[in-house]
């Protein structure tokens, strides 16, 4: 059977898992013909799906959610991510040591989607985002790199665990020179990563048993990718057509990718979903979504997957 | 001969220009880069330094200028980092590698050609059609011009999405971007080079009582093949700049565009310069093909 | 389905009309010469709105006409703050500066034959090149404010608008040029006597050119960082937050600022080179 | 035994024009016979070629009648009667010379064969052999009218129609030029229909001399000649030659204002 | 008494092109006299415009000398010494008539009223009264003609260079202009150089008349006219005229070959 899917983002050891189950032949023994669609800086996966270009998706709850509530229903059925790998990385010397310290300061930060974590935090705060001011920060639209932070022109920018900050790192910066807020430290991560179908197709039983045995692969190659990260990030650097990831990089980053989703079997936390969208409802003056979802998760495919 | 002394002294004016860029545009990473390594440097802190002038800084800290010529990720890399990487991503590179950016070019040029014949055939048949209708004229002809001020550039991240999910991929959406904005000059020109024959042309056709058709093979079509090729020429160059530019949303996958993107990415300011470099080269080598085509057609159509 | 069939009917009918009204005795009157492209304009607008409803087309693929109108009608101060930021602070001043230095270094290259060999060749290949590149690399010098964006515009439009003028300094005729010579006139004189009136027709092709990639420009080095206003912020966030009315309105005032600029430039163009055969048929 | 080949009565022509209607023709009347040789001769804008162009269909009257061999000139057409020669060569570039005399032919559906015979005919009539292979831009002005005026005589055209061909030619060529063609007209039997602005021209090539004036274009006068059908370039100093000469340029003076 | 104006002595101008060297001019000798009217008439191609130009400095002779007014053509043209008409109008479109006539005036540094007074006068002269504020476009040919001749015209250059300025007017427009050039030349004592393919115009106006011939470019006859300065048109018909008009079309032919 031919699944289609299409990542969140460029082929990096951030999907490592679904690379090694390919590879490693666990889509296969599922008969399982997979399709592994990069995504990229402007592509909404969303998007993808609504048109009907990709079976299942990985995104992170956010955007999914207001997608839902835009009319496009879609609904998680596995989660690999448990944590959140989202921080805010800044510049110690600018005289930074606590979430108060950002007002009156320039900070880069991911839209796309992906500015609503952050907004809830800032709304969380009671700091405004409409420039520079004593109760307000600035915020950039960062573009895909860390170069606002290098080159001064942002005092934090967004950046993840497993990527950016190690781009700061090999910039030649020093860990002692950074100060980073983990959002989920700040009470205000939202799920990432997950797999996302849309609604109706679910009630097939044939795509049904499709994405189980779907998930349960993808797990197995999550797995076998968190217990044996330096070949992990060899099979996504053979994937990687643009050729430009290194090596050290992919297996550093598949190191720091296992932390956050070792502690995931797959299965949704309910408790995960209902902190990010009490995170979401909260959003300050444009929240991202306005009421409650309904029926955004299920628990039914990776119930069957896992079990 | 003298035209190659004046083209080979202005490039080399520019290279010059270049590498004094170097300094003043590296000076705070190189500072900065120095501190760390334990020399002294003046003003202390990349934060004092923050807002000063980078010229001042040069002339403070004048002994760490040739380092601005051998950063690792440079504002501004020299024109020798750059043409190392040209030469190791294309020479020293097996060209089937993901890293060798000749395979890059590939695929850049494979989606920049489709796109370019898609977009050439499209524009002459709009051309002939808009040449021998009024309607086609009158109607076409004003939101050809219009459509022309939409940024499809910037839209074409989205219209890579939608062809994706109604299930077009591979190299044809690139190719279907490249083509718009290939189509647009082609229709001009064409409509320009169809027209061109003056009315003493056109009239003496009549006098043979010649059908629209021969008045279509014997005169206007060759009477625009010099307006074509300039805007085929135009052309090209807007096809590489239209599937470089839906390479960028499609992920970094392949391509020039991607490897820009990439670049672009992870900092690698010396790669993105490469991939720019590259772009170059192809759109030259490109638009230099076509005038060659160009050159031997009008003259063996005896029109050069 | 009956929105389909509709359409086709309207698509034949509005078609029809033109035919009759192209071929028809008033052909050559300035309302048919408007009311054709509107007539056509309209009729795929209403094409389009039939079509998306009768075939289902999801919102997020594309979006019906009257969506996009909505959307435009109640996000004019969104629209008005982004259509400031992107088009008259990147792209209008860019333009301004991008032109004005080309006409100023045009003007010293024509000076000298030397110069003109030397940088034409160059500047011509330098007009085909991919320039959007550099997009990234002037995000990062000049940071995320509309400078940077200003800046890709001024790259963008330098070496178009250079060419043009050179070559339009040279269009002159040898007899207009003799002609001079025999007043024994001065550099200066047969320049704003002969050489810029004859360039004219150039400068303002350069400068039409030059309107078009100011505006792709300044919306395009917006992906690349920007603040969070800017109508290519918003394009790129909206689908991201699957709000394609949205980005269609920002489609809709490009298209209208494009036009609007393009516009206003044919009609300086028709009064400056009034002479011009061009402009008299 | 003459036939009528054109006849003209009251045409005339109105062009609508943005400044208001300019009349070009008006109730004119000709009657041109086989054989002739026609000269049209008039000052500048008072309707020579319109009506020329109106003659070869190019140009539709707006009032009175004109027929070609009994038929409308749009027939005529149909029916390939003309060879039209306009002012400038307006040879087509990317052509060489032969190819250029070959497109009517091409055009009409000749024989390859048939086509290639005429080519080289019509070349050796105006005094170009050898020049087939060339590109007009390789030929002088006078070289290239001369290929122009090959191109309308190698299809069997019975009516040849000259919008001042000779017009940029210097006097030496085109008295040559002149000889030719009363040569090749006096061979054929063509009816010649020719726009001219040198009077000698007009008087050494004639039959018929019709004199115009403009606003609105009108024949003031038709001079019958009576030279012989030989006429040598001597001629031209002859008392009858001259005196011709001065009653066509007397007509045109009469029909002349300086404003133009 | 006399002066030379002009005086050239074994002048010689070769053109380097891709086809190898051209011989526009050979061996030309030449003097012409303050007040002469110097007809140069010749076969396409004769080098008759090379000449003119060289007298005009803009173009340099690559052998010979040749002297204006005692000094080198360069220096007398940054006296403003030539008035030159070119054989198109070459009227710049996007100036009026009278804006046109007023650009010498605007670079020899005219006052504002001077060069209001003169274009006044000059286009009196060339019968275009009430056209100033025409654009040339506007104007039919010989009007842009005239007006050309106007403004060479308008400031004092000695010397009147023309290049074929009537070829393509018609005949009557074309005696007409002669009239008034012979009337104004009477008036003001310049001195004119004419470049004509016209055996009567050049009989009908010269003092003399410089007869060239091709390859190399050279003079081959050089006819004084006997003609009183004093020249009704009708002149044209008497023996004297047709006499020197014979000894031109001689010397002509007698250069002259058929293969232009
Ligand atoms: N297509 C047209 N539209 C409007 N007016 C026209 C058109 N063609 C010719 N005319 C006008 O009709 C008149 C006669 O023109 P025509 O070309 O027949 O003159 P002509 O005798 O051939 O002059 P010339 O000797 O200059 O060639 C002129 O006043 C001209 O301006
Ligand atoms: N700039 C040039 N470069 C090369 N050859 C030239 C140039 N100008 C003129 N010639 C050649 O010099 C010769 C004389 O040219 P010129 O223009 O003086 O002839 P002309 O007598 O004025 O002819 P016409 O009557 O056709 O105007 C010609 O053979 C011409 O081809
Ligand atoms: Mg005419
Ligand atoms: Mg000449």
């Amino acid at each position: 059977d031919a699944v289609k899917l299409q990542l969140k983002w460029v082929t990096q050891a951030q999907f490592a898992g679904y690379y090694v189950a390919k590879d490693k032949g666990f889509y296969s023994d599922e008969d399982l013909d997979v399709t592994i669609l990069p995504g990229g800086p402007d592509i909404a996966p969303t998007q993808v799906i609504a048109g009907g270009g990709a079976d299942v998706m990985i995104d992170w709850m956010p955007s999914a959610l207001a997608a839902r509530e835009k009319g496009l229903p879609l609904v998680n059925i596995a989660q690999p991510y448990k944590h959140s790998g989202m921080m805010l990385t800044c510049w110690k010397d600018a005289g930074i040591e606590k979430p108060m310290d950002l007002v009156n300061r320039t900070l880069g930060v991911w839209f796309y989607g992906n500015e609503y974590p952050f907004l809830s935090w800032m709304a969380h705060l009671g700091i405004k985002t409409d420039g520079k001011g004593p109760d307000s920060v600035e915020v950039l639209k960062q573009g895909f790199n860390v170069d606002p932070l290098l080159q001064r022109q942002a005092d934090c920018i967004s950046t993840m665990t497993y990527n950016e900050y190690w781009q700061v790192i090999d910039a030649g910066v020093t860990p002692e020179e950074l100060i980073t807020f983990k959002y989920e430290d700040q009470g205000v991560a939202t799920l990432e990563d997950g797999l996302y179908v849309m609604e109706e197709k679910l009630s097939d039983p044939a795509f049904e048993d499709k994405m189980v045995r779907f998930v349960r692969a993808s797990m197995k190659g999550w797995k076998y990718a968190e217990e044996n990260p330096d070949e992990a990030a060899e099979i996504v650097l053979d994937n990687d057509a643009s050729g430009a990831q290194t090596e050290k990089h992919q297996k550093r980053m598949m190191r720091e990718v296992a932390k956050l989703t070792a502690d995931s079997n797959g299965t949704l936390d309910p408790a995960d979903y209902e902190r990010t969208v009490k995170t979401l409802l909260s959003g300050g003056s444009d929240p991202v979504i306005t009421k409650e979802p309904e029926g955004a998760w299920t628990h039914v495919i990776t119930d069957k997957a896992l079990n | 001969m003298k035209s190659v002394l004046a083209v080979l002294t202005v490039l080399a004016a520019i290279v010059a220009i270049w590498y004094a860029a170097c300094v003043p545009m590296n000076i705070k990473g190189v500072l900065t880069d120095l501190e760390r390594a334990g020399a002294q440097v003046v003003p202390e802190g990349a934060v004092a330094r923050r807002d000063r002038g980078a010229f001042g800084l040069v002339a403070k800290n004048s002994f760490a200028i040739s380092a601005t010529w051998a950063q690792e990720r440079p504002r501004l890399p020299a024109p020798h980092q750059v043409a190392v990487e040209l030469w190791q991503t294309t020479v020293m590179k097996k060209i089937t590698s993901k890293r060798s950016l000749v395979f890059h070019a590939w695929v850049t040029l494979s989606a920049t050609l489709m796109g370019f014949a898609i977009g050439t055939g499209l524009g002459i048949l709009l051309a002939v059609g808009i040449v021998h209708s009024r309607v086609m004229d009158m109607s076409v002809m004003p939101w050809a011009i219009v459509s022309q001020t939409i940024p499809i550039i910037a839209l074409a991240p989205m219209i890579i999405v939608v062809l994706y999910s109604i299930g077009v991929q591979g190299i044809l959406p690139k190719a279907i971007i490249s083509a718009y904005l290939s189509f647009f000059p082609v229709v001009v020109g064409m409509v320009k080079g169809l027209r061109s024959p003056d009315a003493m042309q056109i009239d003496l056709l009549k006098t043979y009582n010649a059908s629209p058709a021969q008045g279509f093979w014997k005169l206007r079509l060759p009477s625009s093949m010099p307006y074509l090729f300039a805007s085929l020429k135009i052309g090209i160059a807007s096809s590489l700049v239209g599937a470089i530019v839906a390479e960028l949303p499609t992920g970094a996958v392949a391509g020039l565009g991607a490897r820009l993107l990439a670049g672009s990415y992870y900092g690698q300011t010396i790669q993105i310069w490469s991939a720019l470099f590259a772009a170059a080269i192809l759109a030259s080598v490109l638009v230099g093909l076509l005038g060659v085509i160009q050159r031997i057609t009008l003259k063996r159509m005896g029109m050069a | 389905m009956i929105e389909v069939i509709l359409a086709l009917i309207l698509w034949a009918f509005g078609w029809w009309v033109n035919v009759r009204l192209a071929e028809g005795p008033m052909a050559r009157t300035r309302a048919v010469r408007l009311a054709v492209p509107v007539i056509f304009g309209i009729t795929v607008l209403l094409v389009w709105e039939l079509l998306v409803r009768g075939l289902n087309v999801p919102m997020v693929i594309l979006p019906a006409p009257s969506l996009i109108v909505t959307r435009f009608v109640t996000s004019l101060p969104v629209l008005w703050v982004d259509f400031r930021q992107t088009i008259l602070k990147g792209a209008l001043s860019g333009y301004v500066i991008g032109c004005g230095a080309a006409l100023l270094v045009a003007v010293l290259v024509d000076r000298s034959d030397f110069l003109r060999r030397g940088l034409l060749p160059v500047g011509n290949l330098v007009a085909a090149l991919p320039i959007i590149g550099t997009a990234p690399i002037l995000v990062m010098w000049f940071g995320f404010d509309w400078q940077s964006k200003a800046a890709v515009v001024v790259v963008s439009v330098f070496f178009p608008m250079l060419v043009n003028t050179v070559a339009g300094l040279a269009q002159t005729s040898a007899m207009q040029r003799d002609l001079m010579r025999t007043y024994a006139a001065g550099y200066w004189q047969s320049f704003f006597k002969l050489r810029l009136p004859a360039a004219m027709p150039f400068i303002f092709n350069g400068l039409k050119i030059s309107s078009t990639l100011a505006l792709i420009g300044a919306i395009v080095a917006e992906f690349f960082g920007s603040p969070t206003m800017g109508m290519g912020f918003r394009i790129s966030t909206s689908v991201g937050q699957l709000a394609l009315d949205m980005v269609w309105a920002e489609i809709v005032v490009a298209a209208l600022a494009g036009t609007a600029f393009y516009g206003i430039l044919a009609a300086m163009e028709r009064a400056v080179t009034f002479w011009h055969p061009s402009q008299r048929g | 035994m003459t036939t009528t080949v054109i006849e003209a009565s009251g045409l005339e022509l109105t062009f609508q024009t943005s400044d208001g209607p300019v009349h070009a023709l008006k109730d004119v009347n000709l009657q041109i016979e086989k054989g002739d040789f026609v000269s049209f001769i008039g000052p500048s804008g008072c309707g020579k070629t319109t009506f020329l162009r109106v003659m070869a269909a190019l140009e539709q009257p707006t009032g009175g009648s004109i027929t070609v061999n009994g038929m409308t000139p749009e027939e005529a057409r149909k029916n390939r009667a003309y060879g039209y020669v306009f002012q400038a060569a307006g040879l087509y570039p990317w052509r060489t010379i032969a190819k250029n005399i070959k497109l009517p032919l091409e055009i009409m559906g000749y024989s390859r064969a048939d086509q290639d015979a005429r080519v080289e005919a019509v070349l050796k009539l105006v005094d170009l052999e050898g020049f087939g292979g060339k590109y007009p831009w390789q030929l002088s002005g006078g070289m290239q009218q001369r290929a122009s005026i090959a191109r309308a005589l190698a299809f069997d055209a019975d009516i040849l129609l000259m919008d001042e061909p000779f017009g940029a030619l210097d006097e030496i060529v085109r008295d040559h030029l002149n000889e030719q063609l009363l040569q090749l007209w006096a061979r054929t039997e063509k009816t010649i229909g020719f726009v001219t602005h040198s009077i000698p021209e007009a008087v050494y090539l004639s039959t018929k001399i019709v004199v115009m004036s403009p606003r609105p274009g009108r024949i003031t006068d038709v001079i019958e000649s009576p030279l012989p059908k030989e006429r040598p370039l001597e001629i031209r100093d002859t008392p009858e030659f001259i005196e011709i000469a001065h009653r066509v340029r007397e007509g045109l003076r009469a029909g002349h204002s300086y404003d133009e």
